[in-house]
């Protein structure tokens, strides 16, 4: 197949497939259609890994071109209509800010016709193709997940009126957007995308059409548009700032000016605070919590493995183009949103707003990556954005699956879950256990960042503070759903297909690249690196991972060899032997139970968990969880984390400016 | 701030408080109220152990012509000592040691058989 | 002897319960763990959890409430286990045979192996209960192996 | 709303040497409300007191509570005494004081060990107790037993003091002064200790009389309040003046009773160089007559009250005690909600329940 | 002999109470003695600071009702579970019921302190 | 092979070390407060009395965590005789702490659901103490490798020392003593009963046990790397930790979980971030 075959797959076909979609009322031939555009996206996605990358491509026909422009203002006059029906006046004002000032820029300057000119359209290298993978091969198994999961969330709610293909159109238009997005070159075109992917976004998180649904997508819509603003300004001061010339529009020549070109650092910091908003950095973490209220495929699709890391693609695209000053400040606000939303983290309640909390303190460790800007950094980011994505999405999944269960999102309501659902559990334990723990991806991740992390010590300190606080938020969930009376026999539920084949589908990913991930970063995420920085090393030898010393942006003058080893295989073998074996061997007999201590007096049998209290009345145990609402609760911090947010954005812009002009 | 040190550290070089019981055994004091004991010759059965005894640890079985003494009842209070008026209840300061089934102490009591051969 | 059963024999762990005592006992199992007896000389530790305790030291009378306390904290210890019944009351009701609300001596409820006389008994004799229960201990880990 | 954990705390726990059981439940750590649930301490004395003949409910008295037994003793003899009525010897009198406060002392010293531990301050515990040893050999000594002492009598008192006894007494009493003063010393200025009592559970002086407490619990809050200040016994003719904190919270609590101590020691000292020659015992005549009398008496955790009504038979027509503790409970219903769990153990100490007592 | 002793009517008991709780004493306790065919109740009280203490009693019938003080004085809510589960001494409101379980188990002896139940020594080996 | 060899003996010989310890612990304990105190092979019979008493449970789930608390200790202490990654290290002893946690919480509880939920308090107070000792180390050093440790001929408490206090800091939550002994408490009375270990008894009591000796000789190993050249002096330096905590657990009454995570977040944050700083600083004039 030839590039513009490949390139047709992935973005046309979700295209052709969400219409089609929308059009089918039937629940069998929709999932039929959702699930072969899975499985093309998939098998179109490996197959550009065997292109000769990196390669340009720019379609023959500058139709195209005048489709994406008719397509832009369309989106941005929905938006405006959109503020004006919700009457939500944030929407539109940042609407009309996009909307005025590209029109001025191209009719009133006349920027349009130059503007077709800009190549190439495309970029495929590496980097992007890394990306690709993950969208359709993560993003496609949500899609399929979602087919059931939408059945049963109508079901649910008794709604009259079905309004699954609607939500599937959206869902699989996406897939399109963010193919597009994150191949993209011209900036306008990304710049297009960007747009596309905010509105489904919008339309996503508003689906259920409840008020707090609606308000939550028009925050989305208008934090995002700030985002978006901050583009158009971006194009036109790099339009005007260069004399009228395109060479700036594309993301290629930006990066290739690394960072020397004084007057670039402003458009690249504006350009990188979008990204950091769709990466719902703080300050702007308040979109993606509020996103939460959508069902959950929406939130496994779009807010944790895909969307969002458009943001930081964003950012680590621009690596390249920050000097040494803002890349420490970038890698300060992200290793603070790494540390502020880990806190945060503890004291919340609901199972999808901590998994929202740990997406947004992940995503500012891998911006933080970013601003590092060293090899070792960025090959960290990377690795995070893979198993990230494969692990958040499994678990949001997995969340989905445990809200139809027990109809609660609530941690509270997840007490012995072990007990009901077993094989749930067991998967979204796996889950857990992958997101912070050895041997897995994003601990291996994490630890290479934090060696990585030691130029920026402010950073370094954040991200060890907040390694602490991850470890608590997940261990206080993790044990809320292992916390069951004493029975045998549990028996295991059974998982709709739909359910069940991206469930495994990813949890099999886990350990496949967990354990794969030497050869794989030989192989191809290495050159991925190689798009951003220019690679020197090789952090591999054979399976294992092995950091030479001079990878660091701290030089020493003595040769010590060695910064840092991962033994992977022999750490998969000691979770083997700890975790798995036991799991497998370790069995406990009927006459062996006992019931538990209840200051002996405990009331009844074995299993359980009732006790006579006053004048001999039988009491229920209660065990809520600890959430540290006094010292961790969003009351009590958030004041300081916008101050200290928004300081930090101040300084960034500060920095920029003060080098570009 | 640390208030305690120096009391730990002469505890430290002080040696150990402990008495090594059951190696070392200290004497009970003089008037210790350790446990009774019956004379059976001196004993006429008149009771008013019996009668005085506030845990009911004595029985008087005067046709048996015997004493029964429940020592795992006994609340070592000494009532009976000072009740006794042949002083045929022996205050001792030793503690009885502890056994694995709960004895039952027959005394025959020889003074009141000797009373009533005589008459 | 395997060392497991000479450890066994080495390190009894104590579950100190109090039915309806009258606290005089109970000081006085308390003070076997002061310096000037400091039964941790024979590796006994005070452990206040039944699934952890080897040897179960029961104070005082058994009273209708206390008696289902008893029989939980009895069954939630794993074997092999001893019960100690310190003082009169615990053994046989003592001073309060005659009260209402007591069922009587521990026995009444869970089997005991040794008795501690006295009242309050002292801590000598409860010492001495404890190398008792412990010799019996070690005949029965010795025969069952 | 936080979530919410509801689980007892008690019957049998590490920190409760006796049973009762707290329904508690809590927020994270934090409790908000108690329910206490008693009954494991019920014996039935009051009624087993209306079944045997009077001389033997000393016995049974002085097992109400086996800490505070030399008190409950003697506060029984004291009021039944007072149905005839009849005086007991002046020597007797002073014996039966010096017995009181040196079971106090015993007590006192065996609270701020148990309040050490409940801090985990282990070593602390460890040396109050050493000390009590010493208190407790004297009482050996002079009463026959470490614990239950059954030496007061209706009339009179079972044993006297000799010379030799009393001058083994003052040394030994001297002694433990001077090591408690130390070690109270410690408890009141170590920090870790004041971290952990310095606020936690506080009365106000009004909160503290509505409810009804007593002891050291109520003079913590400020009331100078205490059953010596009666005269019965040979405090009227000792120097005493009772000792009085105003914060009302666990530190206040353990420093009225470090002071106490050694307020105890004093007055025994005191009342050893006062006491007259003479007489121990008279014998009552008869039986108890047909009357009614009220004793109250300050026993280490407080006031007890004792009412009697006989009938002029060998027997009581009504036995009724209130002990200490019984009055101090419902004061851990208002202290409790608000505190940590950490700090249940140390407020639950801090009123020093005796739930044998409690409960009869 | 009582000191201070006043007798006094179940329907005054609250107002005669309440003028306690005002002049801030401190209450004591409750005595309930069976009389043979009435209970005779007697409360407690003491004026803090100091050691002066004063008595309520009231004489009423075994079946009566009397109310609970337990609403002026919170502590006194242990004395009077404990006089209905020992006496049957009915109690209305108050604060805390332990519905006669306080202290007595559910197989412990109903009403053992009244004089006509023989509820002696169950106890003993 | 050497270095299997090396991991095997350690690996062998580390409870007997850490039981030993245990047990002067627990003499000189007694002997500071005036006690003879037990044996000093105590620990011993009651790791082996743990092991022949029967099996009871409540929860299977529970006894899969306690195997990985103790497989991952295990591992700790061979990153260390091996002299591999010591951040590694230090997340591993996390998923070892985590397991631990995870065993608490899964058995429907009271106690051991308080104890667990401690542990993460302490969790929390510890893990950046040891975090931040694996910077520290790098910016002494260069790497985050034990080896390069040992290499290193000048020893790291002499520009370390503000780490080396914040350690002990950490040890002394390692080793459950007062001031910090919330979750579980070796001996005396606490709140919680015995904490995470209410519900667990018998062997697998004994199994943490083990896990303890295992964490003891790997904590003391961390600290005398403060001193690797020569390593006696590091391994007296450990002793002297040792004996010191057992002085501080006895002049200290326990405190609250939320003190001890200030008091370690502040000692962390102070002493190590301007140890951290002051040689970034150095390096940066140099």
């Amino acid at each position: 197949m030839d590039i513009q075959g490949m390139l047709a797959v992935a973005i046309l076909l979700p295209v052709v497939a969400a219409v089609l979609v929308f059009l089918i009322r039937q629940y069998q031939l929709r999932g039929l259609i959702v699930i072969v555009t899975a499985v093309a996206l998939i098998v179109n996605s490996i197959y550009f890994l065997k292109l000769d990358l990196p390669m340009n491509f720019t379609p023959d026909n500058p139709i195209w071109g005048t489709i994406i422009t008719v397509l832009d203002y369309a989106i941005l006059l929905f938006y405006i209509y959109a503020g004006l029906s919700l009457k939500n006046w944030l929407v539109l004002i940042f609407a009309l800010t996009q909307i005025i000032p590209l029109a001025w820029w191209e009719f009133g300057v006349g920027a349009s016709h130059a503007l077709e000119e800009i190549k190439p359209a495309f970029l495929i290298d590496n980097l992007a193709v890394l990306m690709v993978l993950v969208i359709s091969i993560i993003g496609s198994l949500i899609c399929v997940y979602a087919i059931r999961y939408m059945y049963d969330h109508e079901e649910h709610k008794k709604l009259e009126k079905s309004r699954q293909s609607r939500f599937l159109f959206w869902l699989v238009l996406f897939l399109g957007a963010m193919n597009g997005l994150v191949l993209a070159d011209n900036l306008m075109w990304l710049y297009f995308f960007w747009e596309v992917t905010t509105l489904c976004c919008f339309q996503l998180i508003a689906h259920d059409l409840t008020k707090e649904a609606i308000n939550n997508g028009a925050r989305a819509l208008w934090m995002n548009s700030i985002g978006g603003t901050a583009m158009v300004a971006a194009m036109i001061y790099l339009y005007n700032a260069n004399g009228g010339n395109i060479e700036y529009l594309s993301l290629s020549n930006i990066i290739a000016s690394g960072g020397v070109e004084a007057f670039l650092l402003l458009p690249v910091a504006l350009m990188c605070f979008t990204g950091m908003i769709k990466a719902a950095q703080m300050p702007f973490q308040n979109w993606l919590l509020g996103a939460m209220v959508a069902p959950t495929p929406v939130s496994a699709l779009l807010h944790s493995s895909t969307m969002v890391k458009a943001g930081v693609y964003l950012v680590i695209r621009l690596a390249p183009a920050f000097n040494p000053v803002l890349g420490m400040i970038v890698a300060v606000c992200g290793a603070f949103t790494f540390f502020a939303a880990s806190v945060l983290a503890i004291s919340q309640t609901t199972g999808k707003r901590v998994l929202a909390y740990s997406t947004i303190a992940n995503l500012g460790l891998i911006i933080a990556c970013a601003g590092l800007r060293t090899e070792l950094a960025i090959a960290a980011a990377m690795l995070l954005i893979i198993f990230h994505a494969i692990s958040k999405g499994l678990l949001f999944m997995c969340a989905g699956t445990i809200e139809h269960q027990i109809w609660s999102r609530e941690i509270e309501d997840m007490e012995g879950l072990a007990e009901k659902a077993p094989l749930t559990t067991f998967i979204t334990i796996t889950g857990m256990l992958s997101m912070f723990l050895p041997p897995f991806g994003m601990l291996l991740g994490k630890w290479m960042a934090l060696e990585a992390v030691y130029a920026v010590p402010l950073a370094a300190i954040l991200f060890v503070l907040a390694s602490a606080a991850t470890m608590v938020f997940w261990a206080k969930w993790l044990g809320r759903l292992l916390q069951v009376t004493p029975k045998l026999g549990k028996k295991i539920e059974s998982l709709s297909l739909s359910y069940s084949v991206p469930l495994w589908s990813l949890f099999v990913g886990i350990f496949v690249f967990g354990i794969g991930i030497a050869p794989l970063y030989d192989r191809f995420i290495k050159f991925a690196v190689d798009n951003v920085i220019p690679i020197q090393h090789a952090f591999t030898e054979g399976w294992q991972i092995i950091l030479p010393d001079a990878a660091t942006a701290l030089s020493l003058e003595k040769g010590v060899g060695l910064l840092g080893s991962y033994p992977v295989l022999p750490l998969f073998i000691v979770f083997a032997i700890a975790i798995v074996l036991p799991l497998l061997f370790v069995k406990l007999k009927p006459q062996e139970l006992r019931p538990i201590y209840l200051c002996g007096e405990h009331a009844g049998d074995v299993d359980t968990d009732e006790w006579y209290a006053e004048a001999d009345n039988v009491s229920k145990l209660e065990l809520g969880g600890y959430y540290f609402e006094s010292a961790a609760s969003e009351e009590s911090l958030n004041a300081w984390v916008y101050v200290i947010a928004i300081a930090l954005l101040v300084i960034m812009f500060s920095i920029a400016l003060g080098v570009s002009l | 701030m640390p208030v305690m040190l120096p009391t730990i550290i002469r505890n430290l070089f002080g040696g150990p408080a402990t008495r090594m019981y059951p190696v070392q055994v200290r004497d009970p004091f003089e008037g210790a109220r350790g446990h009774i004991e019956f004379d059976d010759d001196k004993c006429i059965l008149c009771g008013n152990c019996a009668r005085q005894c506030p845990a009911a640890a004595i029985e008087i079985n005067k046709e048996k012509n015997e004493l029964v003494f429940y020592p795992a009842r006994c609340i070592i209070c000494f009532v009976c000592a000072e009740a006794c008026k042949k002083d045929a209840v022996i205050a001792s300061n030793k503690w009885r040691t502890p056994y694995y089934t709960k004895p039952v102490e027959v005394h025959v009591a020889k003074a009141k058989k000797e009373k009533a051969k005589k008459e | 002897m395997g060392i497991i059963q000479t450890s066994q024999v080495k390190s009894p762990w104590i579950l100190h319960f109090c039915n309806s005592s009258c606290n005089g006992c109970d000081i006085e199992v308390l003070a076997c763990l002061t310096p000037l007896y400091d039964v941790e000389r024979f590796g006994i530790v005070n452990m206040g959890n039944p699934k952890h305790a080897d040897v179960m030291v029961v104070t005082g009378p058994v009273n209708y409430r206390t008696a289902r306390v008893l029989k939980n904290l009895y069954n939630q210890i794993p074997d092999p286990k001893m019960v100690i019944a310190v003082g009169a009351c615990a053994s046989t009701g003592g001073v309060f045979h005659n009260c209402y609300n007591i069922l009587g001596g521990v026995d009444k409820v869970i089997p005991v192996d040794v008795y501690v006389p006295g009242c309050a008994a002292r801590p000598e004799a409860i010492i001495d209960g404890v190398v008792l229960a412990l010799q019996k201990l070690s005949k029965a880990v010795g025969v069952a192996k | 709303m936080a979530p919410r954990t509801i689980a007892p705390f008690g019957p049998q726990h590490p920190v409760l040497p006796e049973p009762i059981q707290l329904k508690i439940t809590y927020e994270n750590e934090k409790v908000v409300d108690v329910v206490p649930a008693l009954g494991y301490g019920h014996r039935g004395i009051e009624k087993a007191c209306e079944l045997n003949e009077y001389p033997k409910n000393i016995h049974l008295c002085e097992r109400i509570c086996g800490i505070c037994s030399c008190m409950h003793g003697i506060s029984y003899c004291e009021v039944v005494e007072r149905l005839w009525p009849m005086e007991v010897p002046p020597r007797a009198k002073y014996l039966r004081t010096i017995w009181s406060e040196m079971s106090r002392t015993h007590s006192h010293l065996l609270w701020l060990g148990l309040l050490a531990d409940a801090l985990g301050f282990e070593s602390m515990f460890m040396q109050f107790w050493r000390i009590r040893e010493k208190v407790l050999d004297l009482l050996e000594m002079t009463c026959g037993s470490r614990v239950t002492q059954s030496v007061s009598v209706v009339g009179g008192v079972r044993r006297d003091i000799d010379d030799e006894q009393k001058k083994i007494c003052i040394r030994t009493l001297q002694e433990v002064r001077q090591e408690a003063e130390a070690l109270i010393n410690v408890l009141a200025t170590d920090p870790t200790v004041k971290a952990r009592t310095v606020g936690k559970g506080v009365l106000t002086k009004e909160q503290a009389i509505l409810l009804g407490n007593n002891g050291p619990h109520l003079r913590a809050s400020g009331v100078k309040e205490d059953c010596r200040m009666l005269g019965m016994q040979a405090y009227g003719e000792l120097g005493f003046e009772p000792v009085v904190e105003t914060d009302g919270d666990c530190y206040a609590r353990a420093l009225v009773r470090a002071r106490e101590t050694l307020q105890a020691i004093d007055l025994q000292l005191e009342a050893f160089s006062k006491m007259p020659e003479g007489e121990i015992y008279v014998r009552p005549k008869g039986s108890p007559p047909a009357n009614e009398a009220v004793y109250r008496c300050e026993q280490a955790r407080g006031e007890v009250f004792y009412y009697a009504k006989g009938n002029g038979t060998r027997k009581l027509e009504r036995l009724r005690v209130r002990t200490p503790t019984f009055a101090n409970i419902p004061s851990l219903l208002v202290m409790l909600p608000g505190s940590e769990l950490a700090d249940v153990p140390i407020i639950v100490l801090s009123i020093d329940p005796c739930i044998s007592c409690t409960e009869r | 002999m009582i000191e201070n002793l006043k007798e006094i009517s179940k329907d005054t008991l609250l107002q005669e109470v309440q003028k306690f709780a005002d002049a801030k004493a401190r209450f004591v306790t409750t005595v309930c003695s069976d009389l043979g065919d009435k209970l005779e109740v007697t409360y407690y009280f003491n004026y803090s600071p100091g050691v002066d203490m004063v008595a309520l009693r009231m004489v009423v019938g075994k079946d009566e009702e009397v109310p609970s003080i337990s609403g002026i004085y919170l502590t006194a809510v242990l004395s009077e579970n404990e006089m209905f589960e020992q006496f049957g001494l009915k109690v209305k409101d108050m604060a805390i019921d332990f519905g006669g379980l306080m202290l007595l188990g559910k197989d412990s002896p109903v009403k053992p302190m009244v004089k006509d139940d023989a509820a002696a020594g169950k106890g003993g080996e | 092979m050497n270095q299997v060899w090396i991991a095997i003996i350690a690996v062998v010989v580390a409870p007997f070390i850490g039981g030993l310890l245990a047990g002067i612990d627990r003499k000189l304990t007694a002997r500071l407060q005036g006690r003879y105190g037990p044996p000093i092979l105590q620990p011993f019979y009651d790791f082996f009395k743990l092991l022949g008493k029967s099996k009871i449970a409540t929860n299977r789930t529970q006894f899969i965590w306690l195997i990985a608390y103790l497989v991952f200790m295990i591992t700790c202490l061979v990153f260390l005789v091996l002299q591999q990654d010591l951040l590694l290290l230090v997340f591993l002893l996390g998923f070892a702490g985590i397991s631990f946690v995870l065993a608490g919480f899964s058995t429907k509880s009271p106690y051991s659901h308080f104890g667990a939920n401690r542990e993460l308090m302490q969790i929390l107070s510890y893990e950046p103490i040891l975090l931040l000792f694996a910077l520290a180390v790098y910016a002494q050093n260069g790497s985050f490798m034990i080896s390069s440790i040992m290499e290193n001929s000048t020893p790291l408490l002499i520009s370390l020392w503000p780490v080396f206090i914040a350690l002990v800091i950490a040890l002394t939550i390692k080793m459950r003593k007062s001031p910090f002994d919330i979750a579980t408490s070796h001996h005396g009375h606490q709140e919680l009963v015995k904490g995470i270990m209410t519900e667990i008894s018998g062997p697998y009591y004994a199994l943490v046990t083990l896990t303890e000796w295992y964490e003891l000789v790997l904590v003391l190993g961390l600290i005398a790397l403060f001193w690797s050249n020569p390593l006696w002096v590091g391994i007296l330096i450990a002793l002297g930790a040792f004996i010191l905590e057992l002085l501080i657990d006895n002049v200290n009454a326990r405190l609250t979980g939320g003190l001890m995570v200030r008091i370690c977040w502040a000692a962390a944050l102070i002493l190590c971030v301007l140890n951290i700083l002051y040689i970034y600083f150095m390096r940066g004039v140099a």
